[in-house]
């Protein structure tokens, strides 16, 4: 029978799309025969205020990228700066780091798996991953201050030292939270319907995922044994013992199960770091410049001058953030502030491959789909 | 020996000159040839494109691609260099699906043409925005209005009068 | 549909209805977590960083915390014959650069978060609202 | 002498203006609002039904599902479990703008988004409100030096309160709620369609 | 034995001695007929009242269920508990202002929230709420809930037409398909069990459901006929339209399904005969499987209290089912949800009635 092709509008302001994101459907009755996604409606040029403000201040901004992960987000431009300059991080400063890296990578799931189930239809999940997610934040809060926008690296270190009372706190929320990954996976794992939306939805195999630039979990959902943890170790992963979760199948499900699996994985590093936290400078004592104060109030004022100029040159650093691949491409021009900063964000070449994955399926399987690549538009807009 | 000089082996014509960014190997490419480097690079096994980005350096626009393959765990960082006037490139779009969206954001934002590219149209920035906002003498001062028209695409002006609210 | 020949008796429904109810009930360490406010306040951390104040005799109105500021926050303003940070909370990134760069930790971020107000002017914070006196115990 | 003898029971305690949130809210309720309706002057009979209507109305905000940017995080969390939106009537999030009767402006507005954010408002039925949260939202924030970036969203719909915060903790938020309950208990009947003026 | 509640009414009035009076009052002006009017309006009225506190009461319930799964308190400001928070909702929703669209057909858009509320009002007519509690005892009642309840596509589709808006429409076509789909496996199953009582009065359904086997277990229907009580269940719930089967709004899908462009009034109705009807629904499936207002008969107190007690607590374990359910499950697909409805229900329904049929005929039950 012929019929006409519906032309459908999903966003910017939509239930669905996390945020302001907009897919242009041509739709054959429900299936999907074209997706054209349009953008740009969080674009706020950080690049370009980049270039505007000093390297500190820029940290701030780094925050606001993927708003969810802010940690990760703050890690990769200080390591970038770190390698322009050719900077030592002391020990413990960077035990910190990745305490705080893998923290904020369970908060990310949790908000993951939560809005996923979410766009499937289940309203209790999403409130179940806040919940914990809420205890991790107070563990944030005692830490540097903040719930969301943290700005607590600095170049060459960390802002503050660990709080009183930190690691026996974060070890209540490592046991906690290991009881309510069983209660997830009862309620989630198994069910039915679940698994009916999940399986075999969304597939994208694991040289087109590569072609299409998928980075981080979403590709490691499709079978390819790669984290950049593990290749191209960086900080103090290479003394941890963890391992990178792989999953075979290729649809949303296995994507979906990854991040569950990495969960795990981060609550076995956490256990690992707060055991063998060592002690000593939170900031490097490399003199920059200036001599440091004698008897200024904090850490960081003592041992880093607030001008800080990195000598001529240009940097691509890749981190592995909870979204995938997170690269900072830094170039000075020997000034105080950079000469131009590029980001090169997860969610946006993630969401590359999504048109790939949901032609010929119905808008249901699109939420789906659109969910297990667990996107920012943050951090896709900048 | 390091991907840069195998490149520069393989295709001596293409290389202008080797060097290494701080610990990645860099190679940089004539203009002309930047699309049988990147079919090159991609036979040697460098599957993943990371990035594209595009540098205003004032006198010259710098493109550059960083490589990663995820067989043999390198870098290859490839560069281009253009002049300022009409800064163009080849696309490398029908290698790698990613550079797709990268060529786009790198067009819209620093205003660099990809020749050959299937749809090179603004991404971030609404169609008939003026100027580019990451090269360095984009005017930051008049400020640009967006409001929506019949069909909901965004209409760019100067002037927001029906869009601002008189207070 | 031989999903439903696989799956007929619907096992993980089952368990997922059965971790349901231990909610309901508070079955097994499953409580109900809201802390009601205003009725109850969540406690908050010593190093919370909400609402700025500062320290009446350390300020010494230099304006390095002006200057240090990502976005034009701050700006110095005279107020009793000496110059004084004003902060517009409506734009504050609450980043805490101000409170690092401070020469002679005047500025302290406290945790008043309860600043909502109907107008865009009333976000102003000026040095009367800021401004506290370190009291010196003996 | 004649000593001048004082009535103290013709003077009336001066109502204290609530100040804490917790005196705010409490002076919300439904007993109190009719209470408090027979100090307002005119007649007692529509003041009453005023405050009657008004209590309908801060009881039961209906927000519309619009997040744009981080302060979207922070709102969901203002609804889950640890803050718990719903203990004021609002969790039900309506999707579709003509059911709500609220309008968080969470995140930053950008200039290709000011026009869908002023379509969605005017899409809203009346009566309506509007809370800005969060530093860009209120004034631009972190962005204003952006080519990109609208000004504050004051700039194209009304505001009623303003919530500042990079973004709020949800207490901040929940402070603003009841901030905008006390604008609305203090509005008479019709004032929202311009009837009273 | 008293049939129907103005029965009821009757013998009550007579026993206080006041029904003869009011009744030659009235027969001295030849206007018997008036009598039984005003008797019946005011059984009307208070059905009314009831369903109306009902919906209330159950729309903050699900509030609060939905919060305690969820380790948070729902509603507490508006009154304790926050048990006035659908009064407040109500006062809101009627101060709205009424929009209609630009696009939209004026007469179909406002018609079509009447013709779902009406409908939600009449499913109450032959529903048994106790032994003689009963508005009228029709002989054709299932048939007539199952008819009535039919009723609700064409209002959904109206809806969704004359909003002029693609998601309205797209969710009211996918209601309908939905509603057809599942209304065919809901009588079949009901079938089975008519075929076993003999009759179509949901009066008799629930008088064939008194008693007990070996003195504990009830008569009830579910275990005579459990097939066609899971597949009664599914259905039911599918004609509510919540999740696993909530299409017609699917919130994260079509924003908000059918009723997207309306406002005020005109959704609080939406809104009441969605409860109003998933109360009915589940007084059905209390009547066909659960034996009814049936219970243990307790002394001095009238049957007639004990067996509405007894029905309102059976209604609320399957309304509490239900909402536990919506609390656990995501939304299943359409396309998922007709081929259950087709190639499952359809057929397992027909094996049912023709296993029942057979052993009938047999004698064996």
């Amino acid at each position: 029978m012929e019929t006409d092709e519906l032309l459908l509008n999903m966003g910017p302001v939509h239930p669905a799309t996390h945020g302001v994101l907009r897919f242009k459907l041509r739709m054959d009755g429900e299936i999907i025969r074209d997706c054209e996604i349009v953008m740009g409606y969080l674009h706020r040029g950080t690049e370009k205020l980049g270039e505007m403000k000093t390297y500190l201040q820029f940290i701030p901004y780094t925050d606001r990228l993927d708003y969810l992960s802010a940690m990760p987000n703050n890690y990769a431009y200080v390591k970038a700066v770190e390698e322009l300059a050719d900077i030592e991080v002391p020990l413990r400063a960077e035990y910190i780091r990745v305490l705080t890296l893998e923290l904020n990578r369970i908060i990310n799931h949790l908000v993951f798996m939560g809005s996923l189930i979410l766009d499937l239809g289940a309203n209790t999940a999403i409130m179940w991953g806040f919940r914990e997610r809420e205890k991790a934040l107070q563990l944030y809060e005692m830490l540097c201050g903040a719930r969301m926008t943290f700005s607590y690296m600095r170049i060459g270190g960390v802002r503050e030292d660990l709080p009183e009372g930190f690691i026996p706190k974060l070890n209540d929320f490592i046991k906690d939270m290991e009881k309510r990954i069983v209660d997830y996976e009862q309620l989630i794992n198994g069910n039915e319907i679940f698994l009916l939306r999940m399986k075999n939805i969304g597939v994208i195999n694991a040289d087109e995922a590569i072609n299409y630039g998928m980075t981080g979990p979403s590709l490691r959902g499709s079978g390819v044994n790669y984290d950049i943890r593990k290749l191209e170790p960086y900080s103090i992963y290479p003394d941890i013992d963890f391992k990178a979760c792989v999953r075979k199948e290729c649809d949303s499900y296995a994507r979906y199960l990854v991040r569950m699996d990495e969960m795990k994985e981060s609550l076995h590093i956490l256990r690992q770091v707060a055991d063998t936290m060592p002690a000593g400078d939170i900031i490097t004592t490399q003199k920059y410049g200036i001599a440091p104060m004698t008897g200024a109030p904090s850490a960081v004022m003592t041992y880093f001058p607030r001008i800080f100029t990195p000598p001529v040159g240009e940097v691509y650093t890749r981190t592995e953030a909870p979204k995938g691949e997170l690269g900072f491409y830094v170039v000075s021009d020997g000034t105080t502030k950079p000469y131009r900063v590029k980001i090169r964000s997860p969610s946006f070449c993630n969401l590359v491959a999504l048109p790939k994955m949901i032609v010929g399926l119905k808008i249901p399987d699109l939420i789906a789909a659109f969910g297990t690549i667990d996107i920012v538009l943050g951090d896709v807009d900048r | 020996m390091n991907a840069a000089e195998e490149l520069k082996q393989a295709m001596p014509a293409a290389v202008v000159s080797t060097g290494m960014l701080i610990d990645k190997p860099l190679a940089i490419i004539k203009k002309e040839e930047i699309l049988k480097a990147a079919g090159k690079v991609k036979e040697m096994g460098f599957d993943n494109l990371s990035v594209i980005t595009g540098i205003d350096y004032r006198d010259r626009f710098e493109v550059i691609y960083n490589f990663f393959s995820y067989k043999k765990k390198e870098n290859l960082v490839l560069k281009v260099v253009l002049d300022h006037e009409a800064p163009s490139v080849d696309s490398v779009a029908s290698i790698w699906k990613v550079a797709d969206w990268l060529e786009r954001e790198t067009y819209d934002l620093v205003g660099i043409k990809f020749t050959g590219h299937p749809n090179l149209v603004r991404i971030l920035l609404p169609d008939g925005w003026n100027g580019h906002p990451l090269r360095k003498d984009y005017d930051m001062e008049t400020e640009q209005f967006v409001t929506m028209g019949e069909d909901g695409e965004d209409i760019v002006s100067t002037d927001g009068s029906n869009l601002l609210r008189r207070r | 549909m031989a999903w439903i020949s696989k799956n007929w008796a619907m096992t993980g429904i089952m368990k997922g209805l059965i971790v349901t109810l231990k909610h309901i009930f508070h079955i097994g360490n499953r409580p109900l977590v809201t802390v009601q406010y205003p009725y109850e306040k969540m406690k908050l951390a010593p190093r919370f960083r909400g609402r700025h104040s500062v320290d009446q005799d350390a300020c010494i109105g230099c304006g390095i915390c002006e200057v240090s500021c990502p976005n034009g926050t701050i700006r110095i303003v005279k107020y009793n014959g000496r110059w004084f940070p004003e902060f517009n909370l409506g734009m504050c990134l609450f980043c805490g650069l101000c409170v690092d760069a401070c020469p002679m930790n005047a500025i302290k971020m406290n945790g008043g978060y309860e600043l909502a107000n109907y107008s865009r002017e009333s976000l102003v914070y000026g040095p009367e609202r800021i401004l506290f006196k370190k009291e010196v115990n003996k | 002498m004649d000593s001048v003898t004082i009535d103290t029971t013709k003077i009336k305690p001066a109502k204290k203006k609530p100040e804490t949130a917790l005196e705010k809210l409490n002076d919300t309720g439904l007993i109190n609002t009719l209470l408090a309706a027979r100090e307002r002057e005119g007649m007692i009979l529509f003041s009453t039904v005023d405050q009657f209507i008004n209590w309908g109305r801060f009881s039961s905000l209906w927000p519309v599902t619009s997040g744009l940017a981080c302060c979207a995080i922070e709102m969901m969390a203002v609804t889950m479990a640890h803050h718990d939106l719903a203990r004021f009537g609002m969790e039900a999030f309506r999707a579709s703008p003509r059911q709500a009767d609220l309008m968080f402006v969470a995140g930053t507005v950008t200039k290709r988004m000011a026009p869908r954010v002023k379509q969605l408002y005017e899409m809203m039925a009346e009566p309506k409100w509007v809370i800005s949260i969060g530093s860009c939202a209120n004034t631009g924030g972190p962005y204003i030096e952006s080519y990109s970036v609208l000004k504050g969203v004051d700039n194209i719909i009304p505001v009623d309160v303003y919530v500042p915060g990079c973004p709020p903790r949800p207490e901040a938020w929940l402070y603003g709620i009841i901030q905008l309950r006390e604008k609305i208990k203090s509005q008479g009947y019709g004032a929202k369609w311009g009837l009273n003026k | 034995m008293i049939a129907n509640a103005y029965e009821l009414v009757v013998y009550i009035l007579s026993a206080i001695g006041i029904y003869d009076p009011i009744n030659g009052f009235f027969q001295n002006y030849g206007m018997e007929y008036l009598l039984r009017i005003i008797i019946i309006v005011v059984e009307i009225v208070v059905l009314l009242v009831f369903v109306l506190l009902t919906v209330m009461f159950l729309s903050w319930l699900e509030r609060k269920m939905f919060a305690w799964v969820q380790s948070r308190y729902g509603p507490m400001i508006t009154g304790p508990h926050g048990l006035f928070q659908p009064i407040a909702d109500g006062i809101k929703l009627v101060g709205k202002e009424d929009i209609i669209p630009a696009g939209a057909d004026r007469w179909i858009f406002t018609l079509a929230p009447f013709i779902i509320f009406v409908p939600a009002l009449l499913v109450f007519i032959p529903l048994p709420f106790g032994d003689s509690l009963i508005i009228s005892d029709l002989r054709i009642g299932l048939l007539y809930i199952i008819a009535i309840s039919a009723l609700s596509p064409v209002s959904i589709l109206l809806a969704g037409w004359a909003s002029n808006n693609k998601y309205s429409l797209m969710g009211a076509m996918r209601a309908v398909a939905q509603d057809i789909s599942y209304t065919i496996p809901l009588a079949l199953a009901a079938i089975a069990v008519v075929l076993y009582v003999g009759s179509l009065s949901t009066v008799d359904i629930v008088r064939a459901q008194e008693g007990t086997w070996f003195d504990i277990i009830p008569r009830w229907f579910i275990f005579v006929q459990p097939l066609a009580f899971i597949l009664f269940l599914i259905a039911s719930i599918a004609e509510m339209g919540r999740i696993p089967f909530d299409f017609q709004e699917s919130e994260q899908e079509l924003v908000a399904g059918f009723y997207t462009e309306y406002s005020g009034m005109k959704f609080a109705m939406y809104f009441l005969g969605e409860y109003a009807h998933m109360f009915a629904v589940s007084g059905v499936i209390v009547t066909v499987f659960l034996g009814g207002w049936t219970g243990p008969v307790l002394p001095f107190i009238p049957v007639q209290i004990t067996s509405l007690v007894y029905f309102i607590i059976k209604t609320y374990a399957v309304i509490f089912f239900a909402m536990w359910l919506r609390d656990t499950v995501p939304r299943m697909r359409i396309d998922q949800l007709l081929n259950l409805g087709w190639k499952i229900m359809i057929p397992l329904a027909l094996l049912n009635l023709l296993v029942t049929s057979f052993l009938l005929t047999a004698g064996v039950v």
